[in-house]
């Protein structure tokens, strides 16, 4: 009946995971306790839950980044502890079994649900604001991957207290992930979780494809849209490419695990070398996924923080084509020391490294951005040019790994993983937080705090350098990766330095909280306020709305006369609103279940196929396709917002600004 | 603020000035032979080449920020330039230059230390044949010149080629001894190779380089490089163990264990190595001197052999 | 005009100016498109991987293809006709068109079934080797590829009944389909080419 | 927006009778010749293998253009340039997949 499942799989006899467990269950119901006391049921469910508003989904998809984002720093935190212990016969207090799970478990989430949710969320917030559209092309679908990524994400936090995770690394390099090496349900864990969450970044990619490709506003043509949409743009076709490499990658381990077929098996005539062909085939596009919209959320910060117009438009957008056309030809970098021949690591070595030209000429312009402006040091600025410091040397050490012969003996070290921090967190993180400071006004109608943002940003920046340059070092010293325990004394103080920096970089988390609770304690206070819409003096569609924006966006659809459209209308006294109308009704979406619904039936699938409960994961597919049938065959999907209402709101705010200009 | 701009960018220096004065006595950068030596030079090389643009690169981040700072009212304000076609030769030049330089010797390197090909020393010097076997969670080393095997240690003449052949029967992994130089995979069924030489005696950590479960930490072997008549010493010691590797050993040594002793077998079975390998490909194993694929004898039923 | 959407949808019009449905369903297809690509790589790569087990020239039977491809081919001109027929409104002969290419793929479906229970029953299931595994997958793929179609018909004929005029919406839908139907009629070219044909010779 | 009802595959471009037989048709020829080649043993393996590469490639322009209507007309440009990219990156996928297993089969003297 229950499949595999038992209750000697609720692990009760690890403590870690049962005051975990507790904790999570006392803030559950907390939550859900005030949710019902304040009655905000119905208010959840019909304005946020089942909105297909892509800029509610994307306020949903931050929660959802920044949950992972703590559940991923605890596994951070952890694994540095245990290494800061754990040397000279000394076990530490993580058991292989533990620990292996925790690895695994940081890396899947820091990529899958922490950067990709982060990332989409910036790309639903911004693009359709940017290129003057009322919503993205497929609204419903947007919904439908949010829910995929929300309950892929709830799969993978399971896995802490029914069973276990997975604990072949975040990749899961096959024979290990293999049945006959791993028979327990944490690689299952893994590929549904991946496989769910794939399905909903997929259906993002081709959304804000067909968005940026199909609902430019007038006279947006391609050299007139906003970096951050060419980033967006790329980033879609990139993931559109990829993912479903991964999924096919990703479908046949588990056709190997489920029904003993022999993709990537020792015997058989299976071929495990073929796993990290596929795998990277998505796994190397995937790191320009996410920053590709990090060097985007760059290329509108520094122009507006420097007063200027970015430094090199054209070269930018030609740099980003580029680096994604590039990005499909170096995937044997990660496996230089697999032993294939010279040729074909010179190959993909030398591709590699071309990446790094229109790399660098990117960081250039940010450069001459800067050049001969004004800057001015807001929260957001200090992460710009933070990163631009440490994802510089992060380029460099990738530089490094790209020759082969180097490779050889950096590879799998901590030297790789300093590597892939200083890109991940100097590039990634530093640029999604960035945008967050940025556009967060325009999100919800109030700035962040300055000095909390500042403090988060220097207890990051340093608390990097710490965490990360001994790893460095520690590659130097031939210590490889995913170690439980060492015996070599030269490694311990390094690794003592490492975990003072994530301490450090714990700092910078509170920090940030912080931030976020003293930036809504003071929301309505004057200088916090954001009336216009305007904050930052900005040169793109998104800041000619009110903040927040209506539920429409624009009452009527800005024609684009220049790139920088929004700065171009303030500098010719255009108003890019056409404040006054006349206003027509608007066509909009209704909101709807489907998608909560299709993601619940879905972890339902992912969760019995994984104990092999296989009436219910019946149950879970056939929920799934009839949901998707009845969502077709319902008529009653969109409603139009009266002209009068439209005006109401467009005079309001039209109010606002005149009141703002008087004072 | 900017006090505190400037306090970071001190502290970075410190770390950075620190870096090479420490590396001296780091494992990749105080190799012990002629692979890691040309790894070295390739590294330091490369890293300078490097620095040429870096290092710019982050002064100029530094230096524009500040001077152009909003409250410095004497820093010339050009609010529309964003154009400039002499900078982006610039920016697009140095970097190619640099590219094309690295991309050379990326090229002359993969094929220099390519770790199939044989060390220039191999012409002169007959290499030490090594079989090398990665198992749950242990090394097996095997001498078929000598007959002999040892578990988790290794021990080389210095200033002799060593070749090894690799394989693994369990999952993957990765043969990496720091001090000597390039590490390559351990793949069930698959044969990588690698030459190595230790210049100097020494007792040098060895590892896997790639995650391979639950008994991973402790899968190191001791690599020891001695002069020639210590090593001999050594064979005649592993010759004296009473204990030897055949159909009914193996299977119990190759079967998971965590943290194993070192142990010496005073006899191999002589094929055991191809064996293993052929237990994968159907029975079949490629022949070193045709290249055609051949059938092993083997007294082991195939996939049973760790039970 | 491309960016006119946005700005028509003001007027009152309810159907018209749908957004750029199809276009994001062509979009999809391509990713699908990656997706048999991959697994024609994967079986590429483990084509000669039998491990002692049955070739596919021992394995395939050429008539029972040549019936599968005919099947295929003929329903793929009866949803042609299917949708000239919606282009004309004609609702009724849709739905008789529609039925035909369904009864069509299902006998594709039913032929491809009744080749893979043969094939397992002589100890040559997907588990056997690698060669074996590459091919269940890729040719199961298409044919699930195929079922969801033949679902997807079901569902088309049956919204039809309901209404007196094939709308915008519907009309989109039944663009899709002919675009998802033709589209595993192009992948099968290449199956049987790539799989079968290729491992007769 | 030109794609206005059935977007880039409608308006004129949706086919019409003669345009699906002429289709049909050719799509049997090919289908024909290529079992025929087979069944034959008339070539030589690496002759019959080329062959029905070259007849595929053309039957499944023959589906593009007769079946899946794909033209050069202006408002499919993108429809175009889509899969125009899709075949080209699943070129790069499958050619780098070939080289780079290839490389190491014969590296690894197995198989």
């Amino acid at each position: 009946m229950l499949g595999r499942l038992s209750f000697a799989d609720i692990p009760l006899d690890v403590p870690i995971l049962v005051g975990t467990f507790l904790g999570v269950a006392i803030a559950g119901i907390a939550v859900l306790g005030l949710i019902t006391y304040f009655g905000k049921w119905g208010y959840l469910w019909k304005e946020w839950l089942t909105s297909v508003d892509h800029k509610r989904l994307a306020v949903m998809y931050v929660v959802v980044a920044l949950l992972a984002l703590v559940r991923g720093f605890a596994d951070a935190i952890m694994m540095r502890t245990q290494l800061a212990l754990a040397y000279a016969g000394n076990p530490g207090y993580l058991p292989p079994h533990h620990y292996d799970q925790i690895f695994s478990a940081h890396g899947t989430i820091m990529i899958f649900f922490m950067a990709m949710a982060f990332m989409t969320a910036l790309f639903n917030f911004v693009v359709p604001l940017q290129i003057g559209a009322r919503d993205v092309a497929f609204p419903f679908l947007n919904n439908l991957s949010f829910w995929m990524t929300a309950v892929a994400f709830a799969l993978i936090n399971v896995s802490l207290f029914i069973g276990e995770f997975s604990q072949c690394g975040w990749l899961a390099y096959p024979p290990l992930s293999e049945n006959q090496f791993s028979p327990g349900v944490g690689v299952d864990y893994y590929i549904w979780a991946v496989q769910i969450s794939g399905v909903g970044t997929l259906l993002t990619g081709v959304n804000f494809f067909v968005t940026i490709v199909k609902m430019r506003a007038p006279g947006m043509t391609w050299m007139k849209i906003p970096v951050f949409t060419w980033t967006a743009f790329c980033a879609s076709v990139l993931i559109m490419i990829a993912f479903p490499v991964l999924t096919v990658a990703i479908a046949l381990l588990g056709l190997d695990r489920y029904f003993g077929m022999h993709f990537f098996t020792n015997d058989g005539g299976g071929n495990q070398m073929l796993y990290l062909s596929l795998i990277w085939t998505w796994g190397h596009p995937e790191v320009y996924i996410l920053v590709i919209p990090a060097f985007g959320v760059f290329s509108e910060v520094v122009p507006a923080f420097s007063q200027k117009p970015i430094f090199g438009y054209a070269t930018m957008v030609y740099a980003t084509c580029a680096i994604m056309v590039l990005s499909f030809v170096v995937w044997v970098h990660h496996f230089f020391t697999m032993g294939a021949g010279a040729d074909v690591n010179a190959f993909f070595g030398i591709a590699t490294m071309i990446i790094s030209i229109p790399t660098g000429v990117k960081l250039f312009n940010w450069l001459f951005t800067m050049y001969k402006g004004r800057v001015e040091f807001h929260a957001t600025m200090y992460w710009a040019v933070g990163f631009m410091i440490t994802f510089t040397i992060g380029g460099m050490t990738g530089v490094m790994m790209a020759i082969p012969a180097a490779d050889f003996v950096l590879h799998n070290s901590l030297f790789l993983i300093a590597h892939f921090h200083n890109v991940i967190i100097g590039g990634v993180y530093f640029g999604y937080i960035c945008g967050m400071n940025f556009w967060f006004p325009k999100v919800f109608g109030f700035k962040l705090n300055e000095t909390w943002g500042k403090r988060a940003f220097w207890c990051w920046f340093v608390g990097f350098y710490f965490a990360f340059v001994p790893l460095y070092v520690l590659g130097f010293e031939g210590m490889t990766r995913r170690l439980n325990h060492y015996s070599n004394p030269a490694w311990h103080p390094w690794l003592l330095i490492a975990e003072i920096g994530a301490v450090m970089i714990l700092f910078g988390i509170v920090c940030q909280v912080t931030q976020l609770y003293v930036s809504i304690r003071d929301m309505n206070l004057a200088e916090n306020r954001d009336v216009t819409g305007d904050p930052w003096n900005g040169r793109s569609l998104e800041w000619s709305t009110s903040s927040p924006p209506p539920p429409y966006n624009f009452a009527i659809v800005p024609h684009v006369h220049e790139f920088d459209a929004f700065m171009h209308d303030k500098e010719n006294g255009i108003d890019t609103r056409q404040a006054g109308g006349p206003y027509q009704p608007i066509h909009m979406p209704k909101n709807t279940a489907a998608g909560f619904l299709v993601g619940a039936f879905s972890f339902v699938l992912g969760f019995a196929a994984i104990w092999y409960i296989w009436w219910l994961a019946a149950i879970g597919l056939v929920g799934v396709f009839a949901t998707v049938i009845a969502r077709s065959a319902n008529q009653d999907v969109d409603y139009y917002i009266p002209a009068e209402e439209v005006a109401r709101i467009e005079n309001e705010h039209s109010r606002k600004l005149m009141a703002q200009a008087a004072e | 603020m900017r006090n505190k701009y400037l306090k970071g960018a001190a502290r970075l220096a410190g770390l950075a000035s620190v870096l090479p004065l420490a590396g001296c006595d780091w494992d990749i950068l105080d190799p012990k032979g002629p692979v890691g030596d040309q790894l070295k030079t390739l590294i330091v090389e490369s890293t300078v080449a490097m620095l040429i643009v870096v290092v710019p690169t982050i002064i100029m981040a530094c230096y524009f920020a500040w001077k152009y700072r909003e409250s410095n009212t004497d820093a010339e304000y050009l609010p529309k330039w964003c154009h400039s076609n002499k900078i982006e030769a610039a920016i697009w030049g140095i970097p190619t230059l640099i590219i094309i330089y690295l991309a050379v010797i990326t090229y002359q390197t993969c094929h220099s230390l390519d770790p199939y090909r044989p060390l220039d020393a191999e012409a002169t010097t007959k290499p030490l044949e090594v079989e090398v076997v990665a198992l749950d969670w242990k090394w097996l080393f095997i001498y078929p010149n000598e007959g002999i095997a040892t578990v988790n240690q290794l021990a080389i003449p210095v200033n002799t080629p060593v070749h090894f052949v690799i394989t693994s029967d369990a999952v993957m992994n990765s043969f990496f001894i720091p001090r000597l130089g390039s590490m390559i995979y351990a793949m069930a069924g698959m044969q990588t190779q690698l030459h190595l030489m230790a210049t100097e005696a020494g007792d040098y950590l060895g590892e896997s380089a790639n995650y391979s479960g639950r008994g991973f930490s402790d899968m190191e072997f001791r690599t020891l490089a001695m002069p020639q008549d210590q090593y001999a010493a050594w064979v005649e010691k592993v010759r004296s163990s009473s204990d030897q590797l055949d159909d009914q050993t193996y299977p119990r040594l190759a079967a998971p264990s965590e943290a194993e002793p070192v142990k010496y077998y005073s006899h191999v079975e002589p094929n055991l190595f191809d064996q293993i390998v052929a237990k994968y490909n159907n029975g079949m194993v490629m022949d070193k001197s045709t290249g055609k694929m051949i059938h092993v004898q083997s007294a082991m039923s195939d996939m049973n052999m760790k039970e | 005009m491309a960016h006119d959407t946005t700005l028509s949808d003001a007027h009152a019009e309810h159907e018209h100016h749908e957004l750029p449905t199809v276009f994001g369903f062509w979009v999809y297809l391509m990713t699908d498109c990656i997706i048999f690509g991959s697994l024609f790589a994967v079986f590429a790569v483990l084509r000669n991987q039998y491990a002692g087990g049955p070739t596919g020239k021992e394995l395939f039977e050429i008539s029972g293809l040549a019936l599968e491809t005919a099947l295929l081919l003929i329903s793929s001109i009866t949803y042609g006709f299917g949708m000239i027929a919606a282009h004309k409104g004609q609702i009724k002969s849709v739905q008789m068109w529609l039925a035909v290419t369904f009864l069509l793929g299902l006998g594709f479906v039913f032929l491809e079934v009744r080749e893979f229970a043969h094939m397992i029953a002589d100890g040559a299931g997907p588990d056997r080797s690698a060669f074996l595994s590459a091919f269940f997958t890729l040719v199961s793929t298409h044919g699930l590829h195929v079922s969801c179609g033949l679902i997807w018909l079901v569902v088309m004929i049956i919204q039809l009944s309901g209404v007196s005029a094939i709308n915008e919406r519907m009309m989109n839908k039944l663009t899709m389909l002919s675009l998802f139907w033709h589209f595993l009629d192009i992948v099968w070219i290449c199956v049987f080419t790539y799989v079968y044909l290729a491992s007769m010779i | 927006m030109s794609n206005d009802h059935s977007a880039a595959h409608g308006g004129s471009s949706h086919g019409n009778a003669t345009s699906y037989i002429i289709g049909f048709v050719l799509a049997v020829i090919l289908t024909a010749a290529a079992f025929i080649v087979v069944m034959g043993h008339s070539l030589s393996p690496s002759a019959t293998l080329m062959a029905i590469t070259v007849l595929a490639a053309i039957q499944v322009v023959v589906h593009l253009i007769f079946f899946l209507h794909m033209s050069t007309t202006a408002e499919q440009a993108w429809d175009n340039k889509v899969f125009l990219f899709t075949l080209g990156f699943v070129a790069i996928f499958f050619v780098g997949t070939m080289f780079i297993m290839d490389n190491t089969a014969a590296h690894m003297m197995s198989r």
